[in-house]
């Protein structure tokens, strides 16, 4: 049994997912076992200004953004990841031929971890403390029924939430969940795909690439990092430092994006 | 009189801003611990809960 | 490896969900292996009207009623199937210690079958064929996967939509998909559970409540059932036909309504 | 003129409403199979598909 090759594909808009899926069902008919975790934080926006609960963004004070998610936000979130997403994709890989099984953080308690106890935000200038919104971090992984299903010849599709251990669904980052994946697996490689072609020295030249970080010297890279590229640099680091074997940040929108990453093309972590 | 309140730290009084809301974060201006208003009628305060980075989605 | 039991929960109004989880808990911490199936009809016209596109009923000609299933009414039905509900009943059970997991029949292929290439319906007193209608039926279970993650501890938490020949998400109806998964399972008992105490001799009067149904003269009772009840009753003969113990209808709306369903409240058809 | 078109099973003239539309079924007078309106302009009938009963939730 190989290592397993984690690939994360975020939800932003201008997504590629037939070209991520094609590229992971050649990867799959090539006896590789991998593991795709997906987002849906564009389509999540749409319906929840379309159910009339238009999405809320806050800015932490060391310029993290994330979505504010009180217990209405999280059924449309699962709504999204879950129902839409999750399924369009697993579809998707079942027409390839691929035996794609789409599971949450909450399935057999795959992502586990603390709901933030509260949250600080900036809004309208004033430092706020948010104590009921349902985010967190993932600490645990259940590599043991991801392992079980991968033998049996199946592909996880995943998604958040995770469970807090209060039993909660928590809206937790992609990334983080997909690196946390990547280490409990002991990945070969971890593949974060999005709408850039990795990280960028001056963002938004798209010219501007950075072909490769070493993680001994992080914090250059997390110094260049913007806004959610942030949250990807801290958890490919994390990754690297935990066991696996290279992180590659790369462009979801061109073709065979997983095997272009794989062949190094974007922003290797190692 | 403006909205003051006892640093339950240190018992030095806290000065708040008219249009302080539920949940903002003040610092007591004697041992700068970080306050939380848990309530502004009556005006109630503790102490902030710590609060690392990692965010959702 | 004791048989397993199958339950499906209603998705019509009324249904109280937190009944129905603590008695599967319940049943769960017995030792007793336990496959919920669960509907979300009601949940998905609320979303359908809210995200304005309203949902269509057909009737057939022989008075059979559905949900006229185009690819964007598709698309609300996974979101609110999969993900509102699937995740929702998840997470209650995970809370109660059951480690539950949540699968529609796309994922792992678990329920295939043919899609209808055209259906009929009455509309506005005209008979009328529609070709592109994303529904269908469950011809083929893979038992295999659900008795692998049994055997691992998991409980499965099944939903439509099916998987159609054609790798297309398919609307089929849950009691359908809840007694081919009992077939497959060889399960000792099918437990249907909806707003309703069982088969009425007259309906809406609740205490005509038919006890027993014997398959041999079931055509009797398909003339008692009215609209949906219909659907289970054919569901439920065909299961014991096809080597089910015994098929139950019973009350969802009752203290531990998987136990007197067991214990014989409600309609046993054997 | 009343909308006809021809039973593509046995050639008799179908006569159709005036108000027929897409996807309507339609039985031959003569030889009575069922015929669905595939089109309506311009009208086009085929032999309409067999259908059971099974169906979605």
């Amino acid at each position: 049994m190989g290592q397993a090759i984690v690939v994360k594909v975020g939800g932003s808009a201008g997504i590629d997912y037939d070209a991520v899926c094609a590229d992971v069902a050649g990867l799959v008919a090539e006896g590789r076992r991998v593991v795709l975790v997906h987002g849906g934080s564009a389509e999540t926006n749409r319906v929840a200004e379309a159910l009339g609960h238009p999405p809320q963004f806050v800015t932490s004070e060391s310029g993290f953004q994330s979505r504010r998610t009180d217990r209405q936000t999280m059924e449309i979130f699962t709504m999204v990841y879950c129902g839409k997403m999750n399924k369009m994709i697993v579809g998707k890989l079942q027409a390839l031929g691929v035996n794609a099984i789409g599971l949450s953080g909450l399935d057999g308690r795959l992502l586990r971890g603390p709901r933030k106890k509260a949250i600080r935000a900036v809004i309208d200038g004033k430092r706020i403390s948010i104590r009921d919104d349902l985010s967190g971090k993932v600490e645990k992984v259940n590599s043991d029924l991801l392992t079980l299903l991968m033998d049996a010849g199946y592909t996880p599709v995943m998604s958040p939430p995770a469970l807090s251990y209060e039993n909660e669904a928590i809206n937790v980052d992609g990334d983080r969940a997909a690196a946390a994946i990547a280490q409990a697996l002991a990945a070969e490689a971890l593949v974060l795909l999005s709408n850039v072609p990795g990280l960028l020295r001056d963002f938004p030249d798209e010219s501007s690439l950075v072909p490769r970080v070493d993680v001994a010297r992080a914090e250059e890279a997390m110094a260049l990092a913007q806004g959610r590229m942030k949250v990807k640099v801290l958890g490919a680091v994390e990754a690297v430092q935990a066991g696996v074997g290279r992180v590659v940040l790369a462009d979801a929108r061109v073709e065979q994006p997983v095997r272009k990453a794989l062949a190094g093309h974007g922003t290797t972590v190692q | 009189m403006a909205k003051q309140v006892e640093c339950p730290e240190c018992g030095a009084t806290v000065e708040l801003d008219d249009d302080v809301i539920s949940g903002e974060i003040v610092e007591c201006p004697d041992c700068a611990v970080e306050l939380e208003v848990t309530s502004v009628d009556p005006l109630e305060v503790e102490l902030a809960p710590e609060e690392d980075e990692d965010w959702g989605e």
